[in-house]
């Protein structure tokens, strides 16, 4: 049982940070942009001390122009380089909306391949931590449903680290979602040194017949809660970390989906648009004859993200996961 | 080179000593206990709200000691029924343009109660996503004009601000339409951890106001006086038709950039007790009255006591407010709520029982 | 069966201007922004003349920049205006997400209703027309998702017009986006003066029992053809016209679904994320126990919107519609 | 009072004769004619591409005519291993500076292929969303310059692009980064239908490089000299480390903004046609070439007809290039495609029978 893999007991944050100065020491075009990264080590101290290590001009503090430095790391991408941008908060993102889907996940279509953009834009999302407003934002399905740029999201630090270097060492760009309500609230053992977790691939995190959980980042340990709850009451659920929100790993739901007929989505995101009904839309696609009853969602409401003093009600509780659970249960 | 073109205007120095003699008639013993007062109410205010934070009685919050000059300052220059778009370090200038105190603190402890300003105020909520205020004053601004009044809006923003693209679109459409704002930056020469040198390659801020070949002013912002004749020279200008105005205060901030952030991480603290102690913009203030002999330690006693009344009694309301109702989620959404938005507020009080 | 109301053939585009004169002249406080809608009268005339008629204050020709302008027009609703926003093509309206989803939709909730935003935001989208890359987007989805916006689109003059004017009347944000592929393709008889046609509620164009086929815009056409087509072999579709993409008449969808049972969906849009799965998300929560099938999506495909080269082949045609149909009947 | 501190340069005047003498030596016979092959070169292109769309052969297209000074001049100035971000109204400087006619045509008949450089030629794709491509220009440089090498980049952009947040984004990056890039506008003075005086209060660009500390300079766009030997100058600032530079041409298009694009509704027709009779910047070198001696008429007739042979075997190409494969439109989203991609292909393959 012995290792040869040295590993050391990490949060998810330092997980992330770990995983930034592997890839920087590996690779010379690996070069970090973003506001406060450097001296500061970003406001999570997720590149805490990477400038110290490896410079200024390879752990660049940027000019607080979201648009302007994602645009410059396009071409730093294109010119050989494998920026990685953290971006301070996912709310704060949409200033460089145009320039992600209209360079960063076109340009390889509008060239055939010519030019390409292997850059990882960073961002912690999601609500639970009494920040102010716009820094709680779950926005994933305005990236996943412009193609060209794949979304992952862990939701422990051994997979934070291996899914952020698969995503340095991927040829596309990749939105690379941190849920900052995790940061620091796990420890894990994370291998030392370089390994990945492959894109495109989710993880059971309990195996169970009667209904599927399917969830990422911030929500697993709610819905975790949940279905821990209901199993005293006989229902044994199957719970699937997505990791990856584009592209989905159609085939684990569909398997899933067709054993238990049953099945209930968790995510912070609106109802409307979020990634729950592409879920169930491969559901309907896969598993029609299969479904026992309608596919649940428990989502954030259909309203802005609120204040802080509202996010408790906001946010998908075990509470409300264990009554959408009943509901397929007894449908 | 440009730190010539746009000195630093300075109506009393460190000192307190008058360094633009032709000033003097209009700085009466009024004003300068007003700014005194309103620099120490803010003080008091910001103090508070830290320890509250300390406590865990409000969220995050954001701190502004070293900026009061440059905010009470430039908000008593405002008129009744001028606008004010401020960000979340603003609220110096918010409370002294009218805002509720309780309101600023539930602000800060999350409700969205606190962005609603005393009626008649027009204040906008606290700006988060950095410089997007930038374009709503100048269009507040453009339908004050359009509709033929005289009012005026005034923009807050920080110098890490200015490398938004919402600023130089904004300022730039101001420019265009002869809006009445006034761009007033509070260079306080960091933006969390990043130090203007990064920022920007130009040396001063108020340069920028030559792309849009409008006024740039460039002033010592921690004292009080200039900060507030300069912005109401400016307000008067774009009252009267002539535009837009980009005001730099240079100044800092003492603590840290919100109660969530280690200054020591990026900033001399040596340098930042320094400057605290040859340069408090209320220490100014102060030394201005004593020097015209208009300082009297009971008033200033009397000053300090009713400030800290005022801010206990603001407490004491923020904290007897009622709690979170939960169907404020979904009631100002829309103004009327969508199915979607009635069906999750109905599915969500059947599942907690109609209780909050 | 005469009416007292006089009427004009008008194309969509001509509609749209009538609908914007009828508000001009109606309310002082409308205003015009946009990128040469002055004296050009807008790259597709759709405000010729308004500028001369009613002033370069009123009707603005902006500087180039759409935060900019969009930002200048939350500051102007809030204080007093109504602003109609032109936005060139919709591909041109990322640089103004951030103001729209963290502004325009916000500042109501965000003040409890203290400060609103009645605006409206108009803009050409979709492909078929040979334009540029980026002129043809379709990117509703990445509205519909993120509260405190209605999302509306009209596809035919009569129903532009009074929808226009319902967005300008409503209290709230409302992007209205119009097919430039049916700009100029129909002409109908519009009512002079004001009406308007209710925001939030579908329209039927044809009435069918076998299956409900959902779609707006310029997939209007497709989709009626595609119906007409299937009828020669017996098969009678429910055509609806969403109008509204956010809310979504769910009623209407229910019922026709209800009594079909077969359902397809088309839009121009991308599969993953596009109202496709919206729709079938109703279906799932309102009509589970009425599916006779999955629910066919027939949609632009997971790829950016291609160079007008590749574009007949991009878009949804009559012929993938009619294999979507065979392909519900048979299931 | 700013058209004073930014004049604008000229090397030679309307009549083709010398303005800056200091310049002479450098303007060799050589020199001279090459420009002006390479603007009868783009001209020729240019009005076969309208005429290619007017009988339906080719998309929209966006002419530049009356712009060749600038995009010849400016382009010739690079080097090999330059980086090159041009817009969709740049392809005049993209040809010289090494892109192939009949891909250009290609991207004006709705193929991506058209975006495709020759082999070793660091050229953009038109950048389509305004001033886009001016921060990756940033981005770019500042690649060549972390990697030791001494390349820099060109930024092509329109007067219209400056109100763009993009633009001031990246124009502050390169300066704060002193990235080796050079920023060329063409100020012909018009976006679409927006005179410059409706798209900024400044009466120049070149002065918006005051905002930030960097190189602003004004040119006659007319004069291929000076568009010339001043991007030459900038880009040797750069290569040195000197950061970026800001040059604003100015210039005018003669014709539309675009082939959809009816002028007449917003310019005066009459100035336009007196514009072109007085300074076309083809007749400009023509006039220098005469004066100077260099001008010979069979050497002129050569230079066209090479340029016309050239372009319509370029039309050739274009026209013999394989229809659009739809395939295409699956088997570049990523470098490998997602199962929904692979899906869609395979459900679109079958229904069209495998065949385009
Ligand atoms: C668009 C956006 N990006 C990032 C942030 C995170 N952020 C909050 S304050 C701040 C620094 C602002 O600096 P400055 O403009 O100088 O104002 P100061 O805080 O110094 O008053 C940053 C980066 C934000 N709020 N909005
Ligand atoms: C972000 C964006 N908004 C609007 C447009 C539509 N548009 C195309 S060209 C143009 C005018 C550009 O003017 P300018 O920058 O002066 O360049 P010119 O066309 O004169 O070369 C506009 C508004 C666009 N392409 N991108
Ligand atoms: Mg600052
Ligand atoms: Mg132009």
């Amino acid at each position: 049982m012995q290792t040869a893999v040295k590993v050391k007991t990490l949060t998810l944050v330092q997980a992330i940070t770990d995983g930034l100065d592997t890839m920087l020491q590996e690779k010379e075009e690996v070069i970090l942009l973003g506001e406060d990264i450097g001296k500061n080590g970003g406001v999570f101290r997720a590149t805490d001390k990477l400038q110290d290590k490896y410079g200024e001009d390879r752990v660049i503090d940027t000019p607080l122009s979201e648009a302007g430095f994602v645009g410059a790391g396009i071409g730093m991408a294109v010119n050989g380089f494998l920026p990685i941008i953290e971006i301070q908060f996912l709310g704060f993102i949409y200033p460089a909306y145009e320039q992600i889907v209209t360079h960063a996940s076109r340009l390889r279509m509008r060239t055939m391949g010519h030019f390409t953009v292997p850059m990882v834009i960073r961002a912690p999302y999601g609500a639970g931590v009494r920040a102010p407003e716009i820094h709680c934002d779950s926005t994933e399905a305005i990236f996943t449903h412009m193609p060209g740029i794949k979304v992952v999201c862990p939701s422990n630090p051994y997979d934070a680290k291996g899914l952020l270097i698969a995503a340095i060492e991927d040829p596309d760009p990749v939105l690379f979602l941190e849920p900052m309500r995790l940061y620091r609230s796990v420890r894990d053992e994370v291998p030392d040194g370089k390994y990945t977790v492959e894109i495109g691939k989710a993880k059971k995190r309990m195996e169970g017949e009667h209904v599927t959980l399917i969830a990422w980042g911030a929500m697993i340990p709610e819905v975790m809660e949940a279905a821990k709850a209901v199993k005293e009451k006989g229902i044994n659920c199957e719970v699937i970390d997505l990791l990856t929100l584009f592209p989905i790993d159609k085939d684990m739901i569909a398997e899933s989906v067709q054993k238990t007929g049953r099945t209930v989505v968790v995510h912070e995101a609106h109802a409307t648009g979020g990634l729950g009904n592409d879920i169930l839309a491969i559901i309907n696609d896969t598993s029609f004859l299969y479904q026992k009853a309608p596919v649940e969602r428990v989502t954030g409401f259909d309203a802005p993200v609120p204040y802080f003093g509202f996010e408790d009600h906001y946010l998908p509780t075990p509470e409300r996961i264990k009554h959408a659970i009943e509901k397929v249960i007894k449908f | 080179m440009m730190e010539n073109q746009f000195p630093i205007r300075q109506i009393i120095d460190v000192n307190g000593k008058i360094a633009l003699p032709e000033y003097k008639e209009k700085m009466t013993a009024e004003l300068a206990k007003k700014f005194y007062k309103q620099m120490i109410r803010i003080r008091t205010f910001d103090r508070k709200a830290i320890s509250l934070q300390r406590q865990g009685r409000i969220g995050t919050y954001a701190p502004f000691e070293g900026q009061e000059a440059a905010q009470v300052g430039s908000a008593m220059a405002l008129a009744e029924g001028d606008w004010m778009f401020p960000t979340y370090r603003d609220h110096g200038a918010a409370i002294v343009f009218g805002h509720s105190l309780s309101k600023v603190l539930l602000f800060w402890n999350g409700r969205n109660e606190g962005c609603i300003p005393p009626k008649g105020k027009n204040i906008f909520p606290p700006g988060i996503p950095i410089a997007t205020q930038i374009p709503h004053a100048a269009g507040a601004a453009y339908a004050e004009r359009k509709r033929g009044s005289t009012s005026a809006a005034i923009a807050y923003f920080g110098d890490g601000a200015t490398s938004e693209g919402d600023f130089h679109e904004g300022v730039n459409f101001a420019s265009v339409m002869r809006a009445p704002v006034v761009f007033f930056n509070q260079n306080n020469q960091f933006a969390i951890s990043v130090p203007i040198s990064k920022q920007m390659n130009s040396k001063t801020i108020a340069q920028k106001a030559l792309a849009y070949d409008i006024p740039g002013i460039r002033i010592d912002g921690n004292d009080v006086f200039t900060a507030y004749f300069e912005t109401l020279q400016a307000l008067e200008r774009a009252r009267n038709g002539g535009g837009p105005t980009l005001i730099e205060a240079v100044t800092w901030r003492y603590g840290a950039h919100t109660t969530s952030d280690d200054p020591a991480k990026y900033r001399d603290q040596v340098e930042n007790v320094k400057r605290r102690e040859e340069d408090d913009p209320i220490i100014r203030v102060e030394r201005w009255l004593k020097n015209e002999g208009l300082y009297d330690e009971s008033w200033a006693t009397t000053v300090k006591e009713e400030a800290i009344t005022e801010v206990e009694e603001a407490v004491k309301e923020m904290e007897a407010f009622p709690k979170a109702d939960p169907a404020d989620i979904f009631d100002h959404v829309f103004a009327e709520p969508t199915w979607q938005i009635a069906k999750q507020k109905k599915e969500y009080f059947d599942l907690i029982g109609g209780e909050i």
